[in-house]
């Protein structure tokens, strides 16, 4: 995955300008930035949604799995049907059935299976699209804030799932959210947008995922110098 | 004395029904044209017109429906035919075939069925009826093409298609077999109504109109060039068609007293073959005026 | 509102629709152009009795169910493509402009010379019905939304699959107001057409002979039954939809339980 | 896809049906049914030139345009009340099936009584038009999203700002896929209508009268002008949409502007 | 704002169940709970959107504004006319022109007054929908989850705007979050639903805004305590 002198604008709006990264395969770039600085819009140019206007996004691996910012889930069918339906194309029935109903558990919507979208609070919307982004086979991950409008507990829960997930099967990932400390816990590198031309910050974090602790100096660091840039006017 | 009646209102239907008026030159007379024998139908029940020249069945139907109407005259006799589109065909080919005709409980469909009856043929088995083209010109559109074997059509279309294509002709000349089944001479398929108010209220008017419909039908035979040309202006039909047809359409005028034999004659027919067609009973001598 | 209150409503505003029809008649005064209630129902006891009464009702309510079924899914795959495929809408434009422009009577001795007479009414019902149903897909189509669509695409959600759990749904709205409109339609314009062709069975050609014989309460009374059919016809459809709603809520909520007891 | 291409496919597509239209001429070669192009363009040329043309198509368009006004505002209304409330929409609907259901034939003859020969096309083009409308503007706004319905009840919008920015804008596509399916029917139903009634001055008039006289050619010129108005009707609403969409964004944008300035 | 008693299901899933707690006027609620919990169901009991099984919901402040926890915006007008029609109710012309501008200048929406909501980021959604609610002259004031999808600067300007704003004009809020921090700094009281007959606590703040501190011991407790009652499962 790779952009070289990607270049993206709506009306007169520059979004990129000559914006170039590579992203390491299997690793999770943490992504974060102001509002409107373009983070949805770079994971709308990596799963190829959109194309830059000049420049090229390159990609090596196949299929994506997208955590949109809206929960985007099918109106007509209740939550089961929502994640077991993205899976048809992969697996057969009994499979299926087995993936869908595990991710669902792990997000806690279990006990809201036969829910129609409408009949969900913002939450479990939320959820059901987690586990759906977290069922498919893909290779590539966009995650567009994950982890809003979620509970504390349900947070943190999903978090380490999700990284236990991943040690299992290593995908590359790209991770978009607002709070630093997310960012921090769990990107092998942090991309913060702020310029069209090029990141703010792009760091590496080279200790290993388990041994992080927010109060290591290192990391603490880390924080405060995204903290800065994100709130500086 | 009588007071004037103010403007006459004749309806009269676009086709050969309106010829025969064509030649009427009162000033009073305001004639409008109708396309179907129902907008007239409406505007007479309504009073909106006081007179009307209309299929004769239709006469009697809204007699008999309590329409306040009387027959005044006679003003066209039979002038049907039934054609073949291919050339040396006889009446016993018709055995087994389709015959079209131009709209179920029209004249000629009314025709047709008696003929069937005093032949002692069944429609359906030994002759079968088609109406899917209920309008005469695109029947005889169908006949010029070839399309359709058999229709049974009045004037001006017969001539239209004989004229038109050189493989058709008449395999029966519907008012001949009449006579030679009936020994009534024809039978009446045009008759001027009138309203009962307007010919009670204004006896000499009425009389007056009579007068000048007869000239008008005689001007009309006898001048077919000078009268097509009205005819188009009227919004009748147009000139080049009727010029041809009028000496075809069997124009006449009869006056009621003088034709009752043969209305009456006629409507027992049609009362033998379905009472609604005349509206259930043949009607009795006040009809006549 | 509950069911009881809803039909109480209908059969007032129904009773309401006789009254003024009573009413008019009693004012125009002319049973032959109209009769009022009595001589209606009367003709309509006697004709409902008559022995070819089920073979007339049967020919119009088949050729406008043929007619129906042919729009409906040619409207319907048409709809589909054009509103999704720019280049098939504009390929098809003038042919859709030329069926919603094209009077059907220029048409109809075309009709006869392709098609027996007894399909003009199915043809005439299929040109006036087609730009209907056709418009309302495509319009339909357009208005999905792309957000959804979107989702499906990149997660690989089997065309099948989407068709059933994605567009249809969202395209019901868009089909039913189609198919209803179509329905009322068709009825319209298949006993105006058997008026015109008369057909030996048909609702429209019993019409055609009462009318040339001045019976307007027979007229009226065959109406009455037309305006049957359109509502039944209307229920059905209103059946159909809800039956459609409740069974796949149903399958999908016992797929979950089914699957629940399992694991 | 841009305009030239637009244009270029429409273009290729029209005279496709064109070329379609000449070969089955060719084949069925029968002139006096089905003429080839040839003889249908010379007395297009020709009818175009004559002195009534003017009168006969105004006349077509204007009662087009007055049944078609007629029933975008009753459809409109009515709808956007039946929609909102059960009970009228109830109410309503034994009318409506009936309007659905009365063939127009029945009806000519009451037409007649009421209204002059003129204004029967207008009155069956409005018994044919109105349910689709009405249908369509109903089904619409049940469709609307009642958490936006929430939203501006809850943030006291006044109704007529609800009206504008909230409910028209979204029941913009039922309304347009409404009138214009209402308007391809109303361009059939008049001139059919026409045929039938033959007013003065008229499309439909004209191909009677052309009918009459075997003129197939002239029938088919006829046919041919209608299906121009059909498709001028169609461009034009598709250009009416367009720029209210283009005035209100201009609008809202000159605001904005406006404003900045000032402030 | 008194809820007596309430109890609301859905289907057979009970939320409330003899819920009572009173509302007082001029302050702000700040109400936490895991997902799905109710709080949504709780603003809209009290805005009168849906009425109780069982129970009333007395209210004796008048107009209510509501920032729902989608942003619903009107799709076809922008974002100037999104919140100025909102106004039109209330104040003339020329009033309502500056009111919208302010509050959209405060959310920084300046620059994209003429965008339509389809243009717009997900946190630039959640902007405007802010500004439309702050900038009603509501006395009630429901804020379902209203900071979330913002970055942290616009967070932080927009909790101190909003307090400010709020001493200027004191409006009864009732303000559900799921960050027990910003519960913390900005409620009155604390609300932590979980339990569908009562809360599972309900602790006033007597501290006055300005002077609270996260590092201020009587409320990190507060915090701890929110915290495990979140985090335990
Ligand atoms: N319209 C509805 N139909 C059926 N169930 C509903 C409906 N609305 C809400 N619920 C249920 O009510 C419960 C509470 O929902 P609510 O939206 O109040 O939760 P919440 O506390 O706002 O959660 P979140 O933090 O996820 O937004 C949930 O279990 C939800 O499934
Ligand atoms: N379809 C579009 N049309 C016009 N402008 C757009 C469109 N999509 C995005 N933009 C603009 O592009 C910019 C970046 O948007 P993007 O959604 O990438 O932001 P973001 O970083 O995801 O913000 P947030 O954190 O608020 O979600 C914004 O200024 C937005 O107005
Ligand atoms: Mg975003
Ligand atoms: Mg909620």
């Amino acid at each position: 995955m790779r952009f070289s002198n990607v270049s993206k604008a709506y009306g007169g709006h520059i979004v990129f300008d000559r914006f170039s990264f590579a992203l390491d395969p299997k690793t999770i770039m943490s992504v974060v930035g102001p509002s409107g600085g373009g983070k949805t819009t770079l994971l709308r140019l990596a799963a190829g949604l959109i194309e830059p206007d000049s420049g090229t996004v390159e990609k090596d691996e196949g299929k994506v799995s997208f955590l949109f910012q809206e929960p985007r889930l099918l109106p007509h069918v209740n939550v089961w049907a929502n994640v077991e339906v993205t899976l048809r194309a992969f697996y057969e029935q009994e499979e299926r059935n087995r993936i869908a109903l595990h991710y669902l558990e792990l997000a806690e919507m279990k006990e809201s299976l036969h829910l129609y979208p409408h009949e969900l609070s913002g939450g479990m919307r939320q959820r059901v699209a987690i586990a759906r982004a977290f069922a498919h086979p893909a290779e590539l991950m966009l995650l567009d804030e994950p982890f809003q409008s979620l509970d504390i507990r349900l947070r943190m829960h999903l978090i380490k799932a999700f990284l236990t997930l991943w040690e299992e099967e290593r995908r590359t990932t790209i991770f978009v959210t607002h709070d630093t400390k997310e960012a921090i816990l769990i990107g092998d590198r942090v991309l913060c947008l702020g310029d069209p031309h090029e990141p703010w910050m792009d760091e590496y974090i080279n200790i290993p995922r388990i041994a992080r602790d927010v109060h290591d100096p290192a990391l603490m660091a880390l924080e405060a110098k995204l903290f800065g840039l994100l709130t500086r006017s | 004395q009588e007071a004037d009646p103010g403007t006459i209102r004749l309806g009269v239907m676009a086709g050969p029904t309106g010829f025969s008026s064509a030649g009427l030159d009162q000033p009073d007379i305001d004639i409008e044209v109708f396309p179907s024998p129902n907008e007239v139908i409406a505007r007479l029940a309504n009073g909106e017109l006081d007179m009307a020249a209309l299929p004769t069945n239709v006469a009697a139907n809204l007699y008999n429906k309590g329409v306040g109407i009387r027959l005044a005259a006679v003003i066209g006799n039979g002038m049907l035919s039934l054609i073949s589109s291919k050339g040396g065909m006889d009446v016993r080919d018709l055995y087994g075939a389709t015959l079209h005709l131009p709209g179920a409980g029209s004249t000629p469909d009314q025709m047709a069925r008696l003929l069937l009856k005093w032949a002692d043929l069944v429609e359906g088995k030994d002759i079968f009826f088609d109406y899917s083209v209920a309008a005469p010109a695109q029947l005889a559109q169908l006949l010029i093409a070839g399309k359709v074997d058999y229709a049974l059509l009045p004037q001006p279309f017969v001539s239209m298609v004989l004229d038109r294509s050189p493989q058709a002709a008449q395999l029966l000349d519907v008012q001949a077999l009449y006579a030679e089944l009936t020994g009534s001479a024809t039978y009446p398929m045009s008759v001027l109504v009138v309203s009962e108010k307007f010919a009670s209220t204004y006896p000499s008017s009425f009389r007056r109109v009579l007068a000048g419909y007869k000239n008008s039908v005689d001007w009309v035979n006898g001048n077919p060039a000078l009268a097509a040309q009205k005819i188009e202006d009227l919004g009748i039909m147009a000139k080049t068609l009727a010029q041809n047809a009028i000496p075809h359409c069997n124009l006449v005028y009869e006056s009621a007293s003088e034709a009752k034999d043969a209305v009456t004659f006629y409507f027992e027919q049609l009362y033998s073959l379905d009472p609604s067609s005349i509206g259930g009973s043949v009607p009795g001598d006040e009809l006549y005026l | 509102m509950n069911r009881t209150k809803r039909n109480l409503i209908l059969l007032f505003s129904s009773l309401g629709l006789l009254l003024l029809w009573q009413g008019i008649a009693k004012s125009v005064d002319i049973p032959v152009i109209m009769p009022s209630l009595g001589p209606i129902f009367r003709a309509l006891g006697f004709l409902a009795g008559g022995p070819s009464f089920p073979l007339n009702l049967l020919a119009t309510i088949l050729r406008a169910l043929r007619s129906f079924i042919i729009i409906v899914i040619s409207g319907t795959v048409l709809g589909l493509i054009g509103g999704r495929n720019q280049t098939v809408s504009l390929i098809l434009k003038p042919f859709v402009t030329t069926l919603k422009a094209t009077p059907v009577m220029s048409v109809i001795l075309l009709a006869f010379i392709w098609f027996s007479s007894g399909s003009v009414p199915l043809f005439s019902a299929f040109l006036m019905g087609f730009p209907v149903m056709y418009l309302q897909i495509e319009h339909g189509v357009r208005q999905l939304d792309p957000n959804l669509g979107e989702m499906c695409d990149l997660y690989d959600i089997p065309p099948k699959a989407k068709l059933f759990y994605c567009a249809l749904p969202s395209l019901a709205p868009w089909f039913v107001a189609g198919s209803k409109a179509t329905l009322s339609m068709i009825w319209k314009v298949v006993i105006a057409s058997e008026v015109l062709t008369v057909p030996r069975y048909g609702v429209g050609s019993r019409m055609q002979l009462a009318q040339v014989q001045l019976q307007t309460d027979v007229v009226l009374s065959w109406t009455l039954i037309a305006i049957a059919l359109t509502a039944l016809g209307d229920l059905f459809f209103e059946g159909v939809v809800s039956l459609v709603v409740r069974t796949r809520s149903t399958v999908q909520r016992r797929r979950v339980d089914a699957l629940l007891k399992r694991f």
